[in-house]
């Protein structure tokens, strides 16, 4: 693949770590949400502090950590803690800005699904779970979301809600958001591998910018209702050069997440 | 916690009937197959290749499952002997409805309500550390996840190392001993005992195990042909690391990052 | 939570009207003397030979008590965003007729009762630390008390620290990191400031100065020249540090205990 | 002092330190037990782990601790841990063998008063409080108590009751731990300037040891009941060369606590 030339899924990864800019404190996810902060942290956000679930405050990872508990990710970090404060103290304590999750299944009021496909006691399809996805949704003051795009995981109903999104729409989940006292206010960003969403004032999403080559009819064929867009559609800027060397040297030179 | 591929193994050899856990999953990779195929009735009716360990045979694996802090929560109720542990996850999600041991608490301030969790206290919880001395004071460092709760928690306590070292070693850095020997029952000095995970400055998760697992576990058969060559045939853990290979071993060690020191004072 | 000498000076000087805490004294020696004044109505009713800030011009001094783990648990619940902590102290005790705020609640497990205590969010927490970076990433070897759970339940942190360390310091050993950055609004760079107490590896406890604080406490007028002498004629700390003269620092300086060095691994 | 003479004080830290021959874990309170417990160390319990509230486990002091917060308890202990672990595991987590406290007034079934003399609300003396005692005294498998013994500190009613020892007697004591669930059985042992008393199967303590030189009638008058004596009264051995010298020499050679 030339430099010009980009996967898909290297689309995505640029898009989601440019969401990034400016923003202070991030829970990495699991999965794909990890390389994108790796990238966000070379890129668009230097200062970006990364928070990683299983006790790791101001990580430096040297490489892309394989997991969300490799041993790059404490050399060279600001702080190792228990994982009982870094939930306790950290997340819980409000100090999160951006959690950044992945999702198997996701709505269009941004409810997560990392659980199972089918019945809870008999499902076709046995997920993760939540790890710490349930406690990221409601402490961080921000949720991004990173994931692929399609008909089975854009969908009308969510077999299983694992984490809270905006519930059925942004009047419940401002109520509940405010009764409960939860520090965040929900998803505000939801970037696949062919477009990038963000949320209308009601907590449904809407499709702001599609990447290059993607239209919304495609759009529709992989989202299980009728999706939003916003009215006038951007397009989202190419990756460059530099961000695609980072992703293929420097991050995934396996190319695990990215081909 | 995270059942990843040593549970997955064990799962395939018939040693477990139940998971209490928070996250499943091959980290970075993808999915377990052993625990999918007793978890997941459509495949969980396939009789496996194989006699008694086959997973066709096994009953359904009972699943008891939490979020990650629910699990520090619990763990940390088992080490405090406290009835339950009061976290603010679970609002508007349906794992409560999966699992009716998590419950609400209402607090006693009049403001509201919070979620519970119950305590935890294993049989048995087994801790990998870096050292130990032979009374079983442990020192840990990098990541310490729940290791110190889940301990305490413990009706027993085993110790792997990658080294024994003497009890001066220890108690020059008391800061850094998260298990004291007192809650210890055994200490086992097993260099490489984590592979094919990491030990912080000793050595890096061994990728390619995680990569080659991915088709090892979808297969029941190469599962358990897998089980017989590297466990059920092989004479202990050091047969293991042998049969690794000095090389691999080797290309695993990370370069070195010294710590630097501190002074405590001599008070005397 | 413990309040010692500085809390006594602080009190005497007018600085305090409520005290929250679990245990007072002059840790080995004896009471202080400016608080007993401020609690105790046959002293507290006698007026101080000294203008606006003697004891006897002062209200009385509300008192909220609670036992250390009362007290560690209202800084962790501060510090969680938890409307409560759970311990299984005060039982058949007369403290929680003392203070209302320490109150039942029920297990949802259906097994008994356990008292709450309420959060404690301070404004300001003033840690006092061997090190810190200009970002305020805070090291701490020795007893660590309950420093970090009251710097994350607090509005706003100070660090003072015996040694201002370059960022490469701290991340060379981030298990040692206590408090982050994040959370410090403020580095004090104050050798010998948390005199008369010790830091570990840094200095002594100046057991003289509590020694002889004894006779003070006792006596208002003598305190409040203590004050004076020591805190309102002084330019600051530094020159406190520079009045106490270079020979009784000295004398406190303790031997050399180092930690010895771990090795956290470069992975890259 | 000549090394056969020797102080009240003495002769109260030295058989109180006796007391700790066999035990295993000990959690070390504020003042007199202080120097018990590290006089034992040296003495007839090598093994013994001290505890403290301020975060060690297993320390070694050089010295006697100026406080229980003294640097010397953390240089070549075996652990260091943060309170809130010192008293959720160690203490509630029920790991303690002996909780070794002091007290300014106890009544006949081993309550302790450290908070107020007098009035909560308008004290004739204030104490210090708690500290860690009121959970000590619930969570330790057996809980030693070290006093000077006078007529305002052995009381027919203490004026607050800080820690809780075998409440209205035995009966009412061991139902209520075992409702609780507390890990202690209470209060085993009182060690005075005078004498030694251990509990009655009643939950009473009884005079057991009158040290060198005390009589009955001395204890009488200063215990404010009437006090029970074992039907043969011992005699405590007198302090040992060793155990004076240790005191003198090495724990106390300002005499703050044994002159």
């Amino acid at each position: 693949m030339s430099a010009s030339a980009f996967s898909k899924n290297e689309m995505m990864i640029v898009a989601a770590a440019r969401e990034l800019a400016g923003q202070r404190v991030c829970f990495v996810g699991v999965g794909l949400p990890n390389i994108a902060v790796n990238l966000a942290k070379r890129t668009v956000a230097p200062d970006l502090e990364l928070v990683y679930e299983a006790g790791v405050f101001g990580a430096r990872p040297a490489r892309l950590p394989l997991s969300i508990g490799d041993p790059t990710i404490v050399t060279g970090a600001t702080a190792v803690t228990s994982m009982y404060e870094l939930f306790s103290f950290y997340l819980q304590g409000g100090l999160i800005d951006v959690g950044f999750l992945g999702a198997a299944q996701i709505d269009r009021f941004g409810n997560i699904n990392t659980t199972v496909i089918g019945e809870y006691d008999s499902p076709k399809t046995r997920l993760p779970g939540s790890g710490g996805a349930c406690e990221i949704a409601i402490n961080a003051r921000q949720v991004f979301v990173i994931m692929r795009q399609s008909a089975r995981s854009f969908v009308d109903r969510i077999d299983f809600r694992t984490s809270a999104g905006n519930l059925g729409g942004a009047e419940q989940s401002e109520r509940i958001r405010r009764e409960q006292g939860w520090l965040g206010r929900g998803p505000s960003v939801v970037v696949t591998d062919l477009a990038i969403w963000h949320f209308d004032d009601d907590g449904e999403m809407r499709v702001d910018s599609l990447h290059p080559g993607v239209t919304i009819d495609d759009v529709r064929a992989t989202v299980g209702w009728e999706p939003r867009a916003a009215p006038v559609l951007a397009t989202t800027p190419v990756p460059s050069a530099e961000e695609l060397r980072l992703i293929r040297e420097e991050l995934d030179p396996g190319g695990a997440y990215t081909s | 916690m995270t059942p990843d591929l040593i549970y997955d193994q064990m799962i395939a050899a018939g040693c477990a009937r139940k998971l209490i856990f928070s996250w499943l999953g091959n980290p970075g990779v993808g999915g377990l197959g052993a625990i999918r195929r007793r978890i997941e009735p459509a495949t969980s009716d396939v009789p496996g290749p194989d006699g008694a360990v086959a997973a066709g045979r096994l009953a359904r694996l009972e699943v008891e499952e939490y979020s990650h802090f629910g699990m520090v929560g619990r763990y940390t109720a088992g080490a405090a002997k406290l009835p339950f542990y009061p976290i603010r996850s679970y609002f508007e999600t349906d794992l409560p409805k999966a699992n009716p041991l998590i419950r609400e608490v209402q607090s006693p301030y009049g403001d509201g309500v919070v979620y519970a969790v119950p305590p935890l206290r294993p049989d048995v919880t087994i801790v990998h550390a870096q050292r130990a001395d032979a009374a079983g004071n442990t020192q840990i460092w990098g990541l310490l996840g729940c290791q110190k709760e889940a301990a305490f928690a413990a009706e027993r306590v085993i110790v792997v190392v990658e080294e024994l070292v003497d009890e001066a070693v220890i108690r020059a850095d008391p800061n850094r001993t998260i298990i004291p020997g007192l809650i210890v029952d055994a200490v086992v000095v097993e260099p490489f005992g984590a592979h094919p995970s990491y030990v912080q400055g000793a050595y890096d998760r061994d990728n390619a195990f995680y990569l080659d697992w991915d088709a090892i576990t979808r297969d029941e058969a190469a599962l358990q042909a897998w089980l017989r060559e590297w466990v059920f045939d092989l004479d202990g853990r050091a047969a293991y690391v042998e049969k690794l290979g000095a090389e691999r071993l080797a290309g695993l060690r990370p370069g070195s990052a010294p710590s630097g020191e501190v002074d405590y004072g001599s008070y005397s």
